[in-house]
């Protein structure tokens, strides 16, 4: 059995993909964003609360997708809750180079290690885009997507 | 390019097979199994060597010039707009126009026959297993020119609901365009009926025939259809071409698309006037050497006993259709009677890109998504599907691999 | 495509006509002259080679699948598009969209950057050496938007007058549209220079292309230019491609113009949302073997000291442009300081078109008739010219057979 | 030197060419039609008067062109002299057959000792299009080039 597929879709993945952690509504949300994937056509809506020392409070997504972009979308969720902006977009950075199979000297041991199930992808350059989806819509939440104060909780 | 056909009865599929150099290779280290025509077909021998050869000994610009090597371009072009003639059976050459592929043509007839003659409140009717490329160009007409879309729904097995298309043409009807072919199910649509109640209310047709036209034969004078858009690399040819039919009364009559050279009469600082078609809609230097492989994939088809190529290809398709219908965990899309070798499913638990991979991995080459289908994917309610699609090089042994692959992936992705 | 390109410094023309397999045949059982790369260039063996080895091994359809070679084409695809960037000097990948020629680049810029910007009255200013490519599109906007032509004319030894064009922009004006370099005259335009002047005045440039991506080096940063237009077929690469390179923020800010798979962002039945950019432009399925196509040409001329090319052109020119001088029967047309390697002239007595056939029958390829450009034709007053122009793989003995052409033309058409 | 150039560009396609019969302007023209090349940019009108009998009763042309278009616009106004419509259909497609290397059966022994100079064009098919633009714009004049009543003479 090919051992790299054996590599991509670990338990931890398919895990992740079946029972999403972090999946559902974030009623008090200070930012969103939709992420689409205009070739599968998967989407991806992510939702936090950014508190006031910009930190990650909460964060929730929902969307449909395939195994890859469901386990990346729940794993993300968990690693980023708690950390800030900077730490986040760090972590982001390391992800994004693991993937692609590249040095990723900015990841901590702890996330490096976390994240190490992702590392198969890299053998998997059609995929890669899969992966990253949920991060680029963190991020564009956190660029464009902050919600009206009426609407949201902090900030 | 010229070349008398002959055809030969029945269809030797392992020859056929072993004109196209790419399906000896291999893919992660497994032979390639290539069930992607769907998307594009791959390219025989005699296709690839028709253009090389034209490059190397023939080539100029078209049209331009009194020199040999000018006259020679010229002739091979002209020869491939008569073969295409041939192809679709138009009764004159100057009905075909020649495209850069599928899509352009669709959107000749919107930008040249169509907009030109939209109001606000006029209707287009289409059905909604279309492909992007038969939806989007006229999109355009709803967001500038208020056109309104009549979407025309399929039967759950994918068949057109006929009844429902004669339903929604009305007197603001414009245009009906609608697939010959459908990419995700497979449906092949009756024209002939749908052109005969199209006219009997005045209604030009417009048929999408980028998979039509691979896989039917294709009777532009005994269908009596307007317009008739047809793509090269679907058809073993070239990227980079395709081909419009249109009625001659139509071409005569429409505007031009791109400006440029060739397709004018006279050029002066305050008018121009514009040349008759096909020329009118040929703007530019036109994929010359492409024309010429387009030419030589339909001399190549053509070749072929056309029913016998259709039969082994639907073969396959209910070979694979039959294995699939037994798993449990296999819904497919798209069981349309008399329809083309596509087959479409979904796999219970399993998302089509992540099926796809582990495919990919044994070499499989299918297709997951949309299939620019998103209309037709609300329909059937799925965000994508798995997409096998028969070529006429494909045999038994590439289903079975394909139904391997389809274990391997419930087995890694579980239930 | 995706390889470094090592420049070797001077040029060996002989050695690089031998690249170029259809220069090795006979015309009339005269070696073949070919003078008539500025209608089209000859393609080399490379560029035939990487577009037969990538259909032969790599293909697929582009940006639509998860499989191998699915990959593997849209990586080669998207390397092209590096390739064209990095040709032009873009800064970014994605302001390079794939066309089907320079006609339609240009095309595209009509369609979805100006034509949604156009009011009555609005001006485009042009040069009187425009292709048609360059001049219909704009013509469109005069019909059916009301748009105005301004017209810039050229000095008489066909060099632009820049005072000329400076004077003509108006707060009116809402493009220049300009040739790199004349297909007539030969005359290469000081982009650079009337960028800064249409700048100055809020005015977008776009230059076509077609002919200076040859022979130019282009470098669209330092021009700051808003649009540049080149064709991959006289650039010694396929038919069937071209591409546009034009400025982000132009790009993002531009409605799609044909409509089909690849360039949505999601379809409904209701509405449609468009890619971002180039995807956005490249509706349907590209010209992808034609990518890999272009790229290996640009970077076969890359591989040359291109200063040095170019001077090898432009010594054939003068060579050519001398002894055609020395007869007082020949009238040369286009005499631009600094212009390119192309020779236009009118032969007393002798209509072009005889003048080329007789060319025709020693071998020796030259375009006679108004070159696409009928309203330069008539600023000079003339109906037609018969047109030598050099390509890279050109040789003084072309030029020698090329005027003892002249000589028996002379001969037999008598004085 | 070239056997088929010198029977193309014969002295008599040249002096017709130099010196083209019938050139000018018909004032009292019944039936006129413009020719064009769009490929070379060359131009001719056709000019003539249909007398009551459906005979060409006079014919002229102006225009610019090759020595190949000038000549057989030359010739052809000489030969449609005088002839009747149907007589003039028979020369004109005897004439493109000859000038493409066909066989010409329609022509009359004298028509085709006349049209023997342009044989030497089936050599230069760049060139039949030159030879037959006249032509063609005589026949264009008969379907869709009657001058009103008012302006033109006989009719
Ligand atoms: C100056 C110029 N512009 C535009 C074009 C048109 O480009 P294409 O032939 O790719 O349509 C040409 C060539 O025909 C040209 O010479
Ligand atoms: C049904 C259908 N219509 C239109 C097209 C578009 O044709 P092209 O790829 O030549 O633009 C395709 C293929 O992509 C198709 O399958």
């Amino acid at each position: 059995m090919d051992h790299s597929l054996r590599e991509l879709y670990q338990e931890v993945i398919l895990d992740h993909s079946r029972h999403p952690r972090h999946f559902g509504v974030l009623e008090n949300a200070t930012h969103k964003a939709e992420g689409y994937n205009p070739l599968c056509g998967d989407k991806v809506h992510v939702m936090l609360v950014l508190d006031k020392d910009g930190r990650v409070a909460d964060i929730r997504f929902t969307g449909k997708g395939c195994a890859i972009s469901q386990a990346s979308a729940s794993m993300m969720t968990e690693m980023l809750a708690g950390r800030t902006l900077a730490e986040a977009q760090k972590l982001m950075d390391g992800f994004i180079h693991l993937v692609k199979g590249e040095e990723a000297p900015g990841l901590s041991a702890d996330d490096r290690e976390h994240l190490d199930v992702m590392a198969g992808l890299s053998e998997f350059p059609m995929r890669v885009k899969c992966a990253t989806l949920a991060w680029h819509t963190f991020s564009n939440a956190i660029e464009e997507g902050a919600i009206a104060a009426a609407e949201g909780a902090a900030s | 390019m010229t070349a008398q056909v002959k055809i030969v009865p029945g269809f030797d599929a392992a020859k056929a097979r072993a004109d196209f150099p790419i399906l000896s290779r291999q893919v992660h280290g497994k032979p390639l199994v290539y069930l992607d025509s769907g998307a594009s077909a791959q390219k025989p021998r005699v296709v690839l060597d028709a253009m090389n050869e034209f490059a190397r000994t023939n080539y100029a610009n078209v049209h331009r010039g009194v020199h040999y090597l000018s006259g020679a371009a010229t002739d091979a072009y002209e020869a491939a707009r008569r073969t295409v003639q041939k192809f679709v059976n138009a009764a004159r050459e100057d009905e075909i126009v020649f495209t850069k592929g599928g899509t352009e043509a669709i959107n000749l007839v919107s930008y040249s026959f169509l907009a030109p003659a939209i109001h606000p409140g006029d209707e287009i009717v289409l059905s909604v297993m279309e492909h992007h490329s038969n939806i989007v160009p006229w999109h355009f007409l709803r967001e500038r020119q208020g056109a309104v879309l009549r979407w025309v729904d399929v039967r759950d097995d994918g068949s057109l609901d006929i009844e429902a298309l004669d339903a929604a043409i009305t007197p603001k009807t414009k245009l009906i365009a609608i697939t010959h072919m459908s990419n995700v199910l497979g449906t092949v649509t009756p024209l002939a009926e749908i052109v005969a109640r199209a006219h009997a209310k005045g209604v030009p047709v417009l048929a999408d025939g980028a998979q039509g036209a691979v896989h039917e034969i294709v009777d532009v004078q005994a269908l009596d259809i307007d317009f008739y858009a047809l793509t090269g690399h679907k058809l073993y040819g070239p990227t980079g071409i395709g081909a419009l039919y249109a009625k001659r009364k139509h071409l005569r009559a429409m505007r031009p698309f791109n400006g440029g050279g060739e397709m004018i009469r006279e050029v002066t600082r305050d008018i121009v006037t514009y040349a008759d078609p096909p020329a009118r809609f040929e703007a530019g230097t036109p994929p010359i050497i492409e024309a010429v492989g387009l030419a030589a994939a339909m001399d190549y088809l053509s070749g072929f006993d056309r029913a016998a190529v259709r039969a082994h290809e639907h073969d396959l398709y209910a070979y694979a259709r039959q294995a699939v219908g037994e798993l449990n965990w296999v819904r497919v899309i798209g069981d349309a009677p008399g329809k083309g070798a596509i087959l479409s499913f979904e796999a219970e638990g399993m998302h089509a890109h992540d099926v796809a991979t582990i495919l990919d991995r044994e070499g499989v080459a299918v297709r997951a998504g949309h299939h620019c289908a998103q209309v037709l994917m609300e329909r059937f309610g799925v965000a994508s599907t798995t997409r096998a699609s028969f070529g006429l090089y494909n045999n038994r042994s590439d289903v079975d691999t394909l139904l391997a692959g389809l274990t391997k992936a419930r087995e890694i992705l579980g239930s």
